[in-house]
């Protein structure tokens, strides 16, 4: 059965159906229950599955991640909802130093399916703390699982695939994107949960892009046919693992890439992407592989976000240079 | 009427003796299971004992020690702070207009909370140095800052409203619970610089149940520093009841930690004072923190993006209506003859020319520069960022050149 | 003597009545400012009002609250606690002396803590389930770790001696408080799932200063969790005396939370077997969290590498000396003619077996295998790893092929 | 005047010399006063400069870190010792969303010159949480200088320009150094605080290490030249900013990039370095960067470290891999 969901109804889609697939999936977080989330992405659930299963916690994320874990202890599946990306990192000790190692600290003896939903990054006008993006922080991480969205269908099914694992899995979900819509088969086959998809097929530039900045790479593809070239765009998924059995095989197909994020540069998940597909295909590479992202500040107040944001020219001006087009830097230092 | 705008904002007021029989211990009479209150979840209702000077209908009744600390206020004063009120309540109704018109990304309203903020800001002195949550404007208007200063941030133009050090105040804290520890900090310094200023922290109901916040409560303890916890109970964190962050007062959460706590009625702004002078007071005489529990209640929605009718009670609402902070003072003023027609007159034409200006330089103001994105990121230049910045300022060139 | 040993460590006793009225709240006769204790800093030293059934010199005083929780406890039983304690002491000495000899990277000392840990985790069911931080050799001991278990996280051969859902107990925590939430959630799962199982989270004194016990604190009361919050307070975080985090005793914070607190003489095994069975018949009921301090000392060093000499004050430990939980039980036992020859006797022969074993088991413990350690980060395979796997398999097999 | 000091006590003469050069100057943590700290750096200090400046604090590392800020905001310079590398974490939203954030949130008007000193890395045998090395978290943190020392001349120069600077600084010490002897310059002019050093001149090979992999990398190159090999080792010094014109220019001599750290590989400090010098020296690199890192997992327990922690073989194998000689990845998938 087809429908046509915004992406946050997706979401809502998905874990009423892994509410109801399994009872000791619990969600929590601030505002989940009676609100429904201020994204209301939990809309519904409390009056379907009742306080027990979809609680409101008391306002502080170490103790709703922290308890999480007591709850995996006693079998339970939590899912928790970190309100907005900026506000997890009171839980990083919780989230680092024991759902990503107690699994391992425990001899393999504790399982932690424990989901973390984070709606992230920016593009919506926000103020302060409301418009991160944190990922590269839990795929630097050993022991975490960390997927991103960029649709509605894969929205409905990757929140199933993460409550379903029985790993940790941190699921940015892409704020921006809560509205658009698209059609969610809620009988889909879903691709595992660590892999990428190629959402555009090329020949000339591999471009890679997740979560909010699919979209814009979508369009970024297009506006490049019209100027003659030909870009695969890669849709990522997953940022830990990173798929890049995928990948590889795209760019030594292509033999130039792109990658594209919100988060600050300097140590993101394009550094670990141009650094690992260069050792992959070195020999294959016409350019080095060019990064879209973020600067390294803090993310800037709202009129001036689209100073911050990749957008689609800045996109088009590293595919220019990776094709040894004119661009914005010629003329530069040939760096 | 000058006098009702001219009064000193920072004014300490008299220093009647502290009555610190107030801090006084209970001791149980149980044997053997400890002396001082180890009990549990706690019965009495969210309004019981409140310290109270003005009742809802403006009658001002006797609190022995209470009263002391504002025999001072006299007439002007009470107008004065009665202004203040009346002027943040307008500035708050303009900005959620502004709002919704789209000269605002975001705005969180204090309506119902004029007295916690007005009352408590008004005890302190321009050496004090106050950290707040983001609900608390009418504090910045009362330490003196620019009406235009209180929404560059949430008209998404900087970060920063205003110069911390101008106002003696923070710009706001979005974290919940995190300046708690700002505030305990500062006070240490200032207690090791040998001066009487006092740093307070500002937070709500659900900000207690950070860890950060008893952190701070611990540090504060232990160090003895002069810092005031004012915790504004206006009953909501968005749609959580604080009976979902605390099953007792809140104010009996502190005396665990070493710190001494006052519950008052958050509605009325002398009882408000008096409190905020009585910790003042305990601070700047090396007495160490205190924590103020203001019980009040959010009249308005958390934020202009929230819905309260999806959780809220209307008859409470209804209920809290009826202790207006402002209506209350409004009464008493009137009882006791000081809310002439010509005062009135003054007040509505100063929160009539606050609004027009407020309003006029909120839509006035411009966007930075592009390029200011880069600017104090660090202190010195740091040349990984220098980089970026020369690059996309060469992108921005290009774009501007035409060639894409 | 076979009793001694065959005690059923997880026996519940009988329940009388819980006293209720011991965590009935004082009321503060003062005007106006609240009813309960809202004071400030306290001054009672830090042995003042501890409950406690067996003095320092081995009288059994009476305690009517608590008599009564362990009425049953007969002499066989008590013979078992004592010889509990004289073993998991014995363990830690021979710990250190392994550790002394490079058989174990670290070891921390519970000597003078046996009290503590053994009359509490005695207390236990075996349904219920123990999070404890890293000192709680004798907790564990208690819930039936294996000898063996106890050193490998010591040695370094593994990050967990044991399974976690064989003995109903976690493997031990460093991160300073962190396992408190873990109980809390633990015990809210008990509750969901209908079973009258409870959760005990112990930690130090030092740890009630980390936000997250708070936090679990906020979270138990909130969702009336049957977990018992057990502090050993034994007087110092490494060289950090209890006051740097705490101005008024321990067990006066949790009330504020909505959390009645016991406050034990830690080194009296039966109070603080009493202690538990209260906490855990109110969780068992419905009854919700309690905190339990329970007041000892650390006899020893911090951990093994740890130099107290730096900073401990000797008096203080000459004074703890002499109110030391093993002898005190042994003088009571002396007294009640309990402690015949015999008893001595098989007491001595049971620890100096364990003594043999425990350094046999440690230093016959091998080193796992290199691969190893890509075992069990996750539960499911994942490809990044899968590859650096094979990779260093790669490398490790060319290593010792000679090649390098 | 020049004396041999460990590298913990050439800390502990740079945060005196600090402590009397300005009186802002604080140190506050865990042990630090009357024990000295856990490993001593501290050591004598409190008796020296008083309670008052050397401070003990309740255990809490948000505490500790967030009164630093306020204390910053009255002018001071506090000095935060962090006692284990992982404990870091529980201060780990105080770090990110405020002292990093702060100057650019006041628009300049709040300094926060605030030193966050962290013993960090394995190699001692210890437990659980205590051999972390979380540094790429921090300089992929927008707003914070991250720098480390290798040796006792740096640790107390680079101690002292971290107090002096008014940017908040990350100062990782690395703890299995503590107790190597060195040279030490009191007078000595200090390189600038964001600057790398070449430790060893080479010209086949440039080889990056940092912390405490810099001695090992400096055996690797001694072992490489008996191969007849010419390896450059640089010793970053500084994570954030990273000096890139230092290795640019090395790898423009060598074409050849070995990086190694003990942080686990994926998003780690190396991907940054190997992405970025892609990028600046694409034309001059003869191999694909090779890192030599810890693997993505927990670090595991003492017996096994000697299987995390990239050692002289391990690097030497890279070196081989970079060199295009045999190593051990030779005959698997050319990737
Ligand atoms: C660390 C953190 N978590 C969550 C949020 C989201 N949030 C913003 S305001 C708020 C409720 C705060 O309630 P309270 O402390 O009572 O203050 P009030 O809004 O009532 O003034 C929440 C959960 C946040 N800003 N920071
Ligand atoms: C988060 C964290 N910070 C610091 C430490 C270092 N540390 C280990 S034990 C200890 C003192 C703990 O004292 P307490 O809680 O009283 O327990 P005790 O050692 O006395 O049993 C400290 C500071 C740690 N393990 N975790
Ligand atoms: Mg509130
Ligand atoms: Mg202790």
């Amino acid at each position: 059965m087809t429908e046509q969901l915004t992406l946050s109804r997706a979401l809502n889609a998905g874990l009423r159906r892994s509410l109801a697939d399994n009872d000791r999936v619990l969600l929590m977080g601030e505002d989940i229950g009676t609100l429904g989330g201020v994204f209301r992405v939990t809309d519904g659930l409390k009056a379907e599955f009742g306080a027990d299963r979809v609680i409101d916690t008391p306002l502080a994320e170490a103790g709703i991640v922290g308890t999480a874990i007591g709850l995996a202890y006693r079998g339970y599946r939590p899912v928790c909802e970190i309100q907005f990306d900026g506000f997890i990192y009171p839980a990083f000790d919780q989230i680092v130093a024991q759902v990503a190692k107690l699994h391992y600290r425990t001899g393999g003896n504790l399982v932690l399916p424990i989901t973390i939903r984070v709606p992230y990054g920016g593009g919506i006008g926000a103020v302060e703390h409301h418009s991160e993006s944190p990922e590269a922080y839990f795929a630097h991480t050993a022991g975490l699982r960390v997927v991103t969205c960029a649709n509605p269908q894969d929205a409905y099914s990757m929140i199933r695939e993460a409550v379903a694992s029985d790993d940790p899995v941190l699921f940015f979900e892409p704020k921006r994107r809560y509205w658009v819509k698209g059609d969610v088969d809620f009988e889909e086959e879903a691709l595992p949960l660590g892999s990428a998809r190629i959402v555009a097929t090329g020949s000339d530039v591999t471009l890679v892009a997740y979560g909010p900045l699919v979209a814009t790479a979508l369009d970024a593809a297009l506006a490049a046919a019209d100027d003659g070239l030909s870009v695969e765009v890669i849709d990522l998924r997953s940022l830990s693992p990173v798929d890049f059995d995928t990948v590889e095989a795209s760019v030594r197909k292509t033999g130039r890439l792109v990658i594209t994020h919100e988060a600050a540069q300097s140590g993101g998940i394009g550094a670990e992407i141009a650094a690992s597909i260069t050792d992959r295909c070195f020999y294959h590479l016409e350019a080095a592989p060019q990064r879209v992202t973020g600067f390294d500040i803090p993310y800037p107040p709202a009129k001036l976000e689209e100073h911050f944001l990749p957008d689609l020219d800045r996109i088009l001006d590293a595919v220019d240079r990776v094709m040894g087009r004119e661009n914005s830097l010629t003329g530069w230092s040939a760096s | 009427m000058s006098s009702a705008t001219s009064v000193d904002k920072s004014v300490d007021g008299e220093k009647p003796e502290l009555a610190h029989k107030q801090f006084e211990e209970p001791r149980s009479d149980l044997p053997g299971l400890g002396g001082s209150d180890r009990g549990g979840p706690d019965e009495r209702g969210p309004e019981e004992e409140l310290v109270q000077i003005l009742t809802p209908m403006g009658e001002r009744i006797s609190q022995p020690v209470l009263d002391t600390w504002v025999a001072d206020v006299d007439g002007d004063q009470l107008v004065s702070l009665y202004e203040d009120m009346v002027v943040v309540r307008r500035i708050d109704v303009e900005a959620t207009a502004l709002q919704r018109q789209g000269e605002l990304g975001l705005w969180p309203p204090l309506l119902g909370q004029e007295a916690s903020q007005i009352g408590s800001a008004r005890a302190l002195r321009k050496d004090d140095f106050v950290f707040t949550s983001y609900r608390e404007n009418a504090v910045a208007y009362a330490r003196g800052v620019q009406l235009v200063d209180l929404v560059r941030v949430w008209r998404g133009t900087a970060f920063s409203g205003w110069n911390p050090f101008d106002v003696g105040m923070a710009t706001p804290q979005v974290i919940i619970g995190a300046q708690t520890l700002h505030a305990t900090g500062y006070a240490i310094g200032c207690q090791k610089d040998g001066v009487d200023s006092v740093a307070v922290a500002y937070f709500g109901d659900g900000a207690t149940s950070q860890g950060d916040v008893s952190e701070a409560m611990i540090f504060a303890a232990s160090f003895n520093a002069p810092v005031i916890f004012f915790c504004q109970n206006n009953q909501w964190a968005i749609s959580e009841p604080v009976g979902l962050q605390a099953v007792r007062p809140i104010a009996d959460r502190s005396p665990g930690f070493g710190i001494p706590s006052m519950r008052v009625d958050g509605n009325d702004v002398l009882a408000v004072m008096a409190a905020t002078r009585i910790a003042l007071d305990r601070a700047r005489t090396g007495g160490g923190p205190t924590f103020i529990e203001a019980v009040t209640y959010r009249m308005g929605p958390h934020t202009t993006s929230d819905d309260p009718s999806r959780y809220e009670d209307g008859a409470e609402h209804e209920e809290w209506a009826a202790k207006d902070p402002i209506l209350r003072l409004e009464r008493y003023l009137e009882s006791a003859g000081i809310l002439t027609d010509e005062v009135r007159a003054a007040v509505k034409t100063k929160s009539d020319e606050v609004a027009r200006e407020f309003r006029a330089e909120c839509v006035g103001l411009k966007n930075p520069e592009p390029l200011s994105v880069f600017e104090n990121v660090y202190a010195a230049p740091h040349s990984g960022l220098e980089r970026q910045k020369r690059q996309y300022a060469a992108y921005l060139s290009y774009v501007e050149g035409g060639t894409r």
